[in-house]
């Protein structure tokens, strides 16, 4: 089943290719929505055991995938946005079959990243999630997208493919018979190779979480995508860094995290101030988003990198539920576009008009912004927390970062959605069919979470706590 | 008897002036004649080293070294003729079109 | 006294077959349309794979070990096949526009193909110097054969400096023979062992000028210069040509030589990874800048090169296997690239790289299929191209060059750009008209991206399919005559 | 009756008021709201009565990772003496402030968002005062924080802007803007008090390993933890306090807040939200009782308030204006109380400050809409000739806030005067001028309103309806009588409050001779009843509508000006320097890209088509090698 899980998006977008016009839109949504039952079967039936069969045994790849824990919570997340993007895509993008087999093809991909047990298979699906990612930006984006485009694959390659020599020297180094990560704990780096290859594959990581000072590329990436939001949705699921570096990063280098943790830690606390002080600036919603998706990043970054158990747990769940709100809030921008023409902050007044829209963004954005009753709160809290404990001054510094965040969110709201409507501008329709749910599910899902967090406290803790045990007590 | 090591610097003499052909000649067929004088000298060292070694199979190398600068001649010939009808010089600086 | 020349048929099958298909071209070129030739050519080219299947590890040998049809030469002949199969039925359809449809093409195709297989299958320098200068000398021809200036030049360009280089690789075997007394593979590795201190000297000095001339053969950085004027110049089914087979077979050249005969010899190793990290860096720079699409192909030929020589830099049995993954990848790929451009040029100058904008929307099977080969090209996976590179910096980074495969990896970011560019301008919507060439029937040219595409991504997700056969470690440690 | 069924009946009214707004036509929404409360506040009375000395305590479900004691933190709720009262004043005062806006809000076309939104801000409230750890609480904190944006921010676009005509447009324009930055403004600095507030959750969670109220108040007492950790936990919760009640220097967001309507003002600026950071410092007694220095800095920073506000309030212009820094100096009373560990007075204070005030914001409220949106008290005036009921009410109000004796104000005010004259002079001294400044205020406040010749627009001003004036009555019932609850020894009562709250809280009894607390009350009275007659003073001239201090007090110090100079437009260009360093360091690596590209140029350079050309780099890498070579053997070799 979790085979059928994973490759069945990337069936249902071969399978579009093939589908007549008008059908396009119930295959794609039919599909998202059986492979999110899928994954909620696998939840309900307790997750996926590792399962593991040789894929090339001359050079010890293994495919070897299982949905458990912190996995399985990112994996129905990301099963439950693909499911969103592709509702709202149907509806807002016309002729969208290219659109829709892209998104599904990137939620394979994705799904991949999370279920990987191989190193190796790690890589590729990394990888290839990378090709629809681009095709979408390359296919719908703006005038300006070459650029960001090239800059969005440059950065990415440039750590992956060190992230590569990393996978390579840690088996090499460390002498295990195959990728599977089960094998590479056994058989551990040692000394400073160790840190060596841990820098290796944190540059990837880096990249993908994003980190400061590798994080241009998002804010272009965000502004040039198509505006109706859904590929942004996409890229901010593929922001797997903190995942990579909990699932992989951790276990296989134990000491080098131990040893390079203030680094990091002052790193992630420095990217979440200055990725939320930025954001103030920002009259883009959709750069403006990116800056505040990356200052959430910088709160994953510092749990993962604080190597305390709350501070992870609440990483974790950040990780999984930023997916959410953040990529609504593409969503919100994209219907905001589709009706005022324009994706800038001061358009002014539009809640008068729209109420649903604007209160749900408002939701949304206090989701965001981590008010407490919502899904963000739990995380940055259980963070915060932790990195107190471990380092109060970095805690206090990236802590700053939820008082610009209120800076932020609401300035822009505010001059978008309140204040007067300008004369004579057009009148502004409010929420219409799918559109209610395409925000209204999300909203549902980071309020449940935010009020009542134990399903998904009772994935990740035990993940966390087994792989933190790996490290030799805290 | 001479030491193997004349021959070889002889032969190295030979190539370095074939070398130096290749670089200050403008026409062709001196060029190709340069590379002649190169493949040349690899068979004068070949000779020797069979010579020093006492063994028969770099002379016979020779032979088919000998017959590859023949047939490089029937090719090169041809190539350098058809150009000439063309463009009616042989110098090798006139060819420049593909660059960069 | 006399000995019975140790002559065995069977060994040499493979390479009589193609050469039966050479003379034939030659031959009935004036009795047959070319087409019917190039079938026959195609036909003979599946036997000598049919051929070599029924060699596979026999370790057959003739001429006293001179023509070795071992594991490894079968696995590289069968590479040079199909590349060589993609050649012929890409010309199928573009030869007759690119005015090269005479029956001389296919007859020096063939002659050249023979070479190349020789030098796979070969035992000893001088085996593999015949092959060489077969598939060097039908190359200059083919480079020359159609009647335009650009053709003409860069003919004259490959033939001069080739035969420089010859010269160069000649005189390094004179020297190799002059230190270790052998001309025959594993001989030269049995005695590399216990040489005097003088004789050591001159192998090194014989190594380097073999490194030297095989590096013009593969177009390693500084003696690269003839290839994008060559490959850019030369009919794009002749580059195709050239730069897939031809520089397959130099490679298998270098593996039999630098990973057999020289294995263990000192100093070529040192000197090889300086040019890789040329290569690497001016391959992939230069690439950068290129405008024309068919001319980028060329310098990214050449940017592989460094990737596809990091291999030799490993162990023999890491390397080799990697190199002989790589070189098929490298054929499909390239040659489905070259294919694609040969079908949609207008002109032989090949396509400007902005032309490609839009072209999702006019042909959107071909541009599916380049951007794959793009993709692959540049190593993303799930395509093929992403294990060849891993092997690749596996091979380097297991045996110590860990700084060159970083730079390789950094290099590949820079090939990632240029790769993108083309591969994502084809699906920006664009409303200029088409400049590309519209017309014709191209059911071989589709049949030939098909194959190289459905080769890369079938090989990409499943690289079992081909790696494992390769990666027995006995084939390369045979390599030195073990 | 469960607890959770308190914040459960408004947030039900909150769900069904915002997600099916059509399904209440007219007034129904505001009966819903009014009627949910009041269901809490039934509950509220049933939990109450049945109260035993144990408090009760009710887990409901795990919540956040591993903040208990070798557990995940429950989400649960706490019934002590405290939180039973503060239950009480706001379902009680928020029930009756919902009935009043029922009519207030009547003909506001967002009437259901209305009541959605205070009905949400009631359930946070509830959770606030209800929860069992610190996170439960920061919910409700942050939760009151969101609702208060929400209602600030309430007329977001101006009340007309829908408008055609330019003028009447532009002017809801801009009224739009400064509601809505009024709102952004209160929420921030909120959220600078909540970085505390979390600051010293973490403190506290790093030196006892728990958030859990109980647990912790069962731990600390024993714990072995240095003072200096004890004391900056405290201040931490301090920041926090601060934050949410206005005190100095988070203040200026209080007043900006007016501009939501009136009863938000009533409700959330005066009766129950602001005073959350009195209750979060009662609550954390435990702690404070061990930190002596940040129990002195509260008691300062309360000091300090009480006087900035009620300096601020001398010559304001505007009727909600005067009553808002009044409350920052009200605030500033109960700060000084319970940081001089007087906590009984000043939830005494708090609850009284909760009739007063709402009683008078009310009022106000009733002015406002008879003049028909007016605000400015400099053209209003002998509002006691047509509003005769309201202005009972309000005098009411005036009477208990300045203190006179029987008035609820005089009984609670005089307990923190008491308390503080025991433990600090100087503030004492402090306290009893704010007393005089106070009356002062207020008796302008009220002769401007209600006193002297109508100087208003509208021809002939309506008293309120019914639905306004029963809240009014009620309030101005237990204004007047409230402080009876409390009445201290020496006047023959029996510490009633004290004795209650003293069950949960510890009552520190302050021990003053009768004569002393005879002096004391005497002295607060005088302070009370001079200030009125300054005020009457200054009526009889004519010249109260200008009061003292002039501009300075009218810009409230000048601390608004100062905080944007110092921090506002700092961090704003910190932001845009930020930010083109951003594009800048994407353009330093492109450049770098570019320039490391750069030889790739020089490399089409090398490739200059001339084959001899080629043929030199050829020989010469090949001469280069073999030099290499060469150079290597005769090294080797020497």
């Amino acid at each position: 089943m979790i085979h059928l899980m994973i490759f069945l998006p990337l069936l249902g977008s071969l399978l579009l290719l093939a589908t007549p016009k008008r059908w396009r839109d119930e295959v794609a949504g039919f599909v998202a929505a059986l492979t999110l039952g899928l994954g909620l079967l696998i939840w309900r039936g307790g997750g996926a055991e590792v399962f593991r069969v040789d894929w090339i045994p001359a050079l010890g790849v293994t495919y070897s995938v299982a949905l458990d824990g912190v996995s399985l919570t990112l994996a129905l997340v990301t099963a439950f946005m693909s499911f969103i993007a592709v509702l709202y895509a149907a509806r807002r993008i016309s002729n969208p079959g290219t659109m829709l087999s892209l998104v599904l093809a990137m939620e394979t991909g994705l799904l991949g990243i999370f279920a990987a047990r191989d190193l190796l298979l790690f890589y590729v699906f990394f990888e290839t999630a990378l090709l629809p990612a681009l095709l979408m930006l390359a296919i719908y984006g703006k005038p300006n997208r070459m650029r960001a485009l090239v800059k969005f694959a440059a950065y990415t390659l440039f750590g992956s493919l060190l992230m590569l020599l990393s996978i390579i020297g840690v088996k090499a180094y460390g002498g295990s018979p195959t990728f599977a990560l089960a094998d590479l704990i056994q058989n551990p780096v040692k000394g400073a190779a160790q840190t060596w290859l841990y820098l290796g594959f944190l540059a990837a990581m880096a990249v993908k979480l994003p980190l400061w000072p590798l994080h241009a590329w998002l804010p272009d990436f965000h502004e040039q995508n198509h505006d109706s939001g859904v590929p942004d949705v996409m890229g901010t699921l593929y922001k797997v860094g903190g995942y990579g570096l909990f699932q992989f990063g951790l276990p296989l280098f134990p000491d080098a995290s131990e040893q390079l943790r203030p680094i990091l830690m002052g790193l992630a606390a420095f990217t979440a101030l200055y990725a939320a002080w930025i954001a103030f600036r920002q009259t883009d919603w959709k750069r403006l988003i990116a800056y505040a998706g990356l200052s959430h990043m910088g709160f994953v970054a510092l749990g993962v990198f604080s190597l305390n158990e709350t501070a992870t747990i609440g990483a974790m769940y950040l990780l999984a539920f930023q997916n959410v709100y953040t990529g609504a809030l593409f969503l919100a921008v994209g219907m905001l576009q589709e009706r005022v023409g324009s994706v800038h902050t001061r358009v002014g007044g539009v809640m008068t008009q729209a109420g649903a829209l604007g209160g749900m963004t408002l939701a949304l954005w206090f989701a965001s912004i981590a008010v407490p009753g919502l899904a963000g709160f739990v995380g940055e809290f259980s963070v915060l927390l932790g990195a107190y404990q471990v380092q109060p001054w970095l805690a206090f510094i990236a802590g700053l970062s939820t008082i610009a965040a209120a800076a932020y969110a609401l300035t822009a709201f505010q001059t978008t959605f309140w204040q007067g409507r300008p004369l004579g501008a057009v009148r502004v329709a409010d929420l219409r069919h799918t559109e209610w749910l395409v925000l209204g599910l999300p909203l549902a899902v980071a309020v449940f979470f935010g009020v009542y967090s134990a399903p998904a406290l009772n994935l990740i803790q035990p993940a966390v706590r087994g792989v933190l045990a790996g490290l030799g007590g805290q | 008897m001479a030491p193997t090591a004349y021959y070889i610097a002889l032969s190295g003499l030979l190539f370095a002036i074939g070398m130096i052909g290749v670089l200050t000649r403008r026409t062709a067929i001196m060029v190709f004649l340069s590379v002649e004088l190169m493949l040349n000298a690899a068979n004068l060292a070949l000779v020797a080293f069979a010579r020093a070694w006492g063994d028969l199979t770099a002379q016979t190398a020779v032979f088919i070294v000998m017959t590859l600068a023949a047939a490089e001649v029937a090719i090169g010939l041809a190539i350098i003729v058809s150009i000439f009808r063309k463009r009616e010089t042989t110098n090798v600086d006139d060819l420049a079109g593909l660059k960069g | 006294m006399l000995q019975v020349p140790d002559v065995h048929l069977a060994p040499m099958l493979p390479i009589l077959i193609v050469l039966a298909g050479a003379l034939a071209s030659t031959v009935l070129g004036f009795h047959l349309p070319r087409r019917a030739l190039t079938i026959i050519n195609l036909v003979m080219l599946v036997l000598s794979g049919v051929s070599m299947a029924y060699l596979w590890n026999s370790g057959a040998a003739a001429f006293g070990g001179s023509l070795q049809a071992d594991n490894a030469a079968i696995l590289l002949g069968i590479t040079i096949l199909i590349g060589s199969a993609m050649t012929l039925l890409v010309s199928l359809d573009t030869a007759y526009r690119a005015r090269v449809s005479f029956p001389e093409f296919d007859a020096m195709l063939m002659y050249a193909v023979t070479g190349t297989l020789l030098i796979a299958f070969s035992g000893d320098l001088i085996t593999m110097l015949i092959g060489l200068e077969i598939m060097s000398l039908s190359g200059y021809v083919l480079a020359t054969l159609q009647d335009s200036r650009p053709a003409e030049e860069s003919g004259l360009k490959y033939f001069l400096l080739g035969a420089a280089g010859s010269a160069i690789l000649i005189y390094g075997i004179a020297f190799v023979y002059g230190a270790t007394g052998s001309l025959n593979y594993a001989g030269i590795a049995a005695k590399t062992a216990g040489l005097t201190p003088e004789n050591v000297g001159i192998l090194v000095g014989g190594a380097l000028l073999l490194l030297a001339g095989f590096a013009f053969k593969v177009a390693l950085v500084p003696f690269h210069q003839w290839t994008p004027d060559v490959y850019s110049g030369a009919p794009t089914s002749v580059s195709l040509f050239l730069s897939t087979v031809v520089k397959v077979a130099a490679f298998a050249g270098m593996l039999r030589v630098f990973g057999g005969a020289l294995q263990n010899a000192p100093g070529w190793a040192s000197v090889l990874q300086i040019l890789i990290a040329a290569t690497l860096i001016i391959g992939n720079a230069a690439s950068l800048f290129q405008t024309n699409f068919k001319r980028m192909l060329a310098y990214s030929a050449v940017a592989h090169t460094g990737f596809l020589a990091l291999t030799l830099l490993g162990t023999p049995a890491l390397g080799g296997a990697a190199m002989t993954y790589y070189l098929l990848i490298y054929t499909l790929m390239t040659a489905a690239s070259f294919a694609i451009v040969a079908a949609l040029q207008r002109s032989e100058k090949g396509m400007e790289i902005g032309d490609l904008r839009g072209l999702y929307y006019r042909h959107p099977g071909y541009a599916v299929a380049l951007a794959v080969c793009l993709a692959s090209l540049a190593g993303l996976p799930p395509f093929a191209g992403f294990f060849g590179k891993y092997l690749a910096f596996q091979a380097a980074f297991q045996n110590g060059y860990v700084w060159l495969s970083v730079l390789a990896a950094l290099a590949s970011v820079a090939a990632l750009v240029y790769y993108l560019r083309p591969a994502m301008l084809m699906f920006m919507p664009d409303r200029t008209p088409a400049r590309e060439y519209q017309h014709g029937e191209r059911p071989a040219t589709t049949f030939t991206v098909a194959l190289g595409v459905v080769g890369v991504t079938v090989l990409g997700i499943l690289p079992n399919l081909w790696y494992g056969w390769v990666a027995n470690p006995g084939i390369w440690g045979a390599l030195a005559g073990r | 009756m469960p607890l959770y069924l308190l914040p459960l009946f408004p947030l039900i009214g909150f769900a069904l008021l915002i997600l099916f707004p059509r399904l209440f036509p007219g007034r129904a929404a505001g009966w819903l709201g009014s009627a949910t409360v009041l269901a809490s506040f039934v509950v509220a009375g049933a939990r109450y009565l049945g109260q035993t000395d144990t408090p009760a305590h009710e887990v409901l479900w795990t919540w956040l990772p591993n903040m208990a004691l070798n557990a995940n933190l429950s989400a649960g709720f706490y019934l002590d003496q405290l939180s039973a009262l503060m239950a009480l004043i706001i379902t009680g005062v928020g029930f009756l402030i919902h009935v009043y806006s029922v009519s207030y809000m009547g003909h506001d076309p967002k009437f259901t968002r209305f009541f959605a939104f205070m009905n949400f801000f009631v359930a946070m409230m509830l959770i606030l005062v209800l929860a069992d750890s610190y996170p439960l609480m920061f919910v409700g904190w942050e939760g009151v924080g969101t609702a208060s944006y929400l209602l600030i921010g309430f007329w977001f676009s101006g009340r007309n802007s829908e408008a055609s005509d330019k003028d009447l447009r532009g002017a809801s324009d801009r009224e739009g803007v400064a509601n809505s930055n009024a709102a952004r403004k209160a929420f921030i600095m909120n959220r600078i008090g909540d970085l505390g507030f979390m600051l010293g959750m973490f403190l506290l969670f790093k030196l006892y390993g728990t958030l859990s109220i109980p647990e912790l108040a069962a731990r600390v007492p024993g714990a072995q933890v240095a003072t200096a950790g004890i004391e900056l936990a405290c201040l931490f919760l301090l920041v926090g306090a601060i934050g949410k009640s206005g005190q100095l220097p988070l203040t200026t967001w209080l007043p900006d807040a007016m501009a939501g309507p009136t009863p938000v003002s009533a409700l959330i600026h005066a009766a129950t939200m602001v005073t959350a950071g009195v209750y979060l410092i009662t609550r954390s007694h435990f702690l404070y009782d061990l930190a002596p220095v940040a129990s002195t800095w509260v008691a300062w920073v309360g000091g300090l308030t009480a006087l900035y506000g009620a300096l601020s309030a001398l010559n304001q212009h505007d009727i909600k204006k005067i009553l808002a820094y009044s409350t920052v100096s009200q605030l500033g009373y109960m700060f000084m109380a319970v940081g001089l560990h007087a906590y009984s007075a000043g939830v005494f204070h708090l609850l009284t400050h909760a009739f007063f005030k709402a009683l008078l914001f009310l009022s106000a409220g009733a002015v406002i809409h008879a003049l028909h949106e007016e605000q400015d008290v400099r053209a209003m005036g002998g509002m006691r000739k047509f509003m005769p009921f309201t202005h009972i009410a309000a005098l009411m109000g005036v009477l208990a806030i300045s203190g006179i004796p029987i008035w609820s104000g005089f009984f609670s005010k005089d307990a923190i005067l008491a308390a503080a004259y025991t433990s600090s002079p100087l503030l004492y001294v402090v306290g009893l001028g704010v007393a005089l400044l106070t009356a002062f205020y207020m008796g302008r406040w009220y002769f401007l309103v209600w006193r002297g010749e109508y100087r208003g627009h509208v021809p002939h001003p309506h008293e309120a309806d019914g639905l306004i004036k029963v809240p009014l009555g009620i309030l101005a019932a237990l204004a007047t009588l409230g402080g009876f609850l409390n009445v201290p020894a020496f006047l023959g009562g029996g510490h009633a409050f004290d004795a209650y709250l003293g069950r949960a809280i510890p009552v520190h009894l302050h021990e003053i001779p009768a004569a002393t607390e005879w002096l004391l009350t005497l002295l607060a009275v005088a302070a009370g009843v001079g200030g009125l007659l300054w005020a009457l003073a200054e009526h009889r001239r004519r010249s109260l509508a200008d009061g003292p201090l002039g501009q300075i007090s009218s810009n409230a110090l000048y601390l608004d000006r100062v905080y944007d100079g110092l921090i506002g437009a700092p961090s704003r260009a910190i932001a845009e320097g930020l930010d083109v360093v951003d594009r800048g360091v994407d353009g330093t690596l492109a450049g770098i890209a570019r320039t490391s590209a750069a030889p790739g140029g020089l490399f089409s350079l090398w490739q200059s088509g001339f084959v001899r050309a080629y043929a030199v780099s050829m020989l010469l890498g090949t001469a280069l090698i073999l030099g290499y070579w060469a150079i290597k053997t005769i090294g080797g070799g020497a």
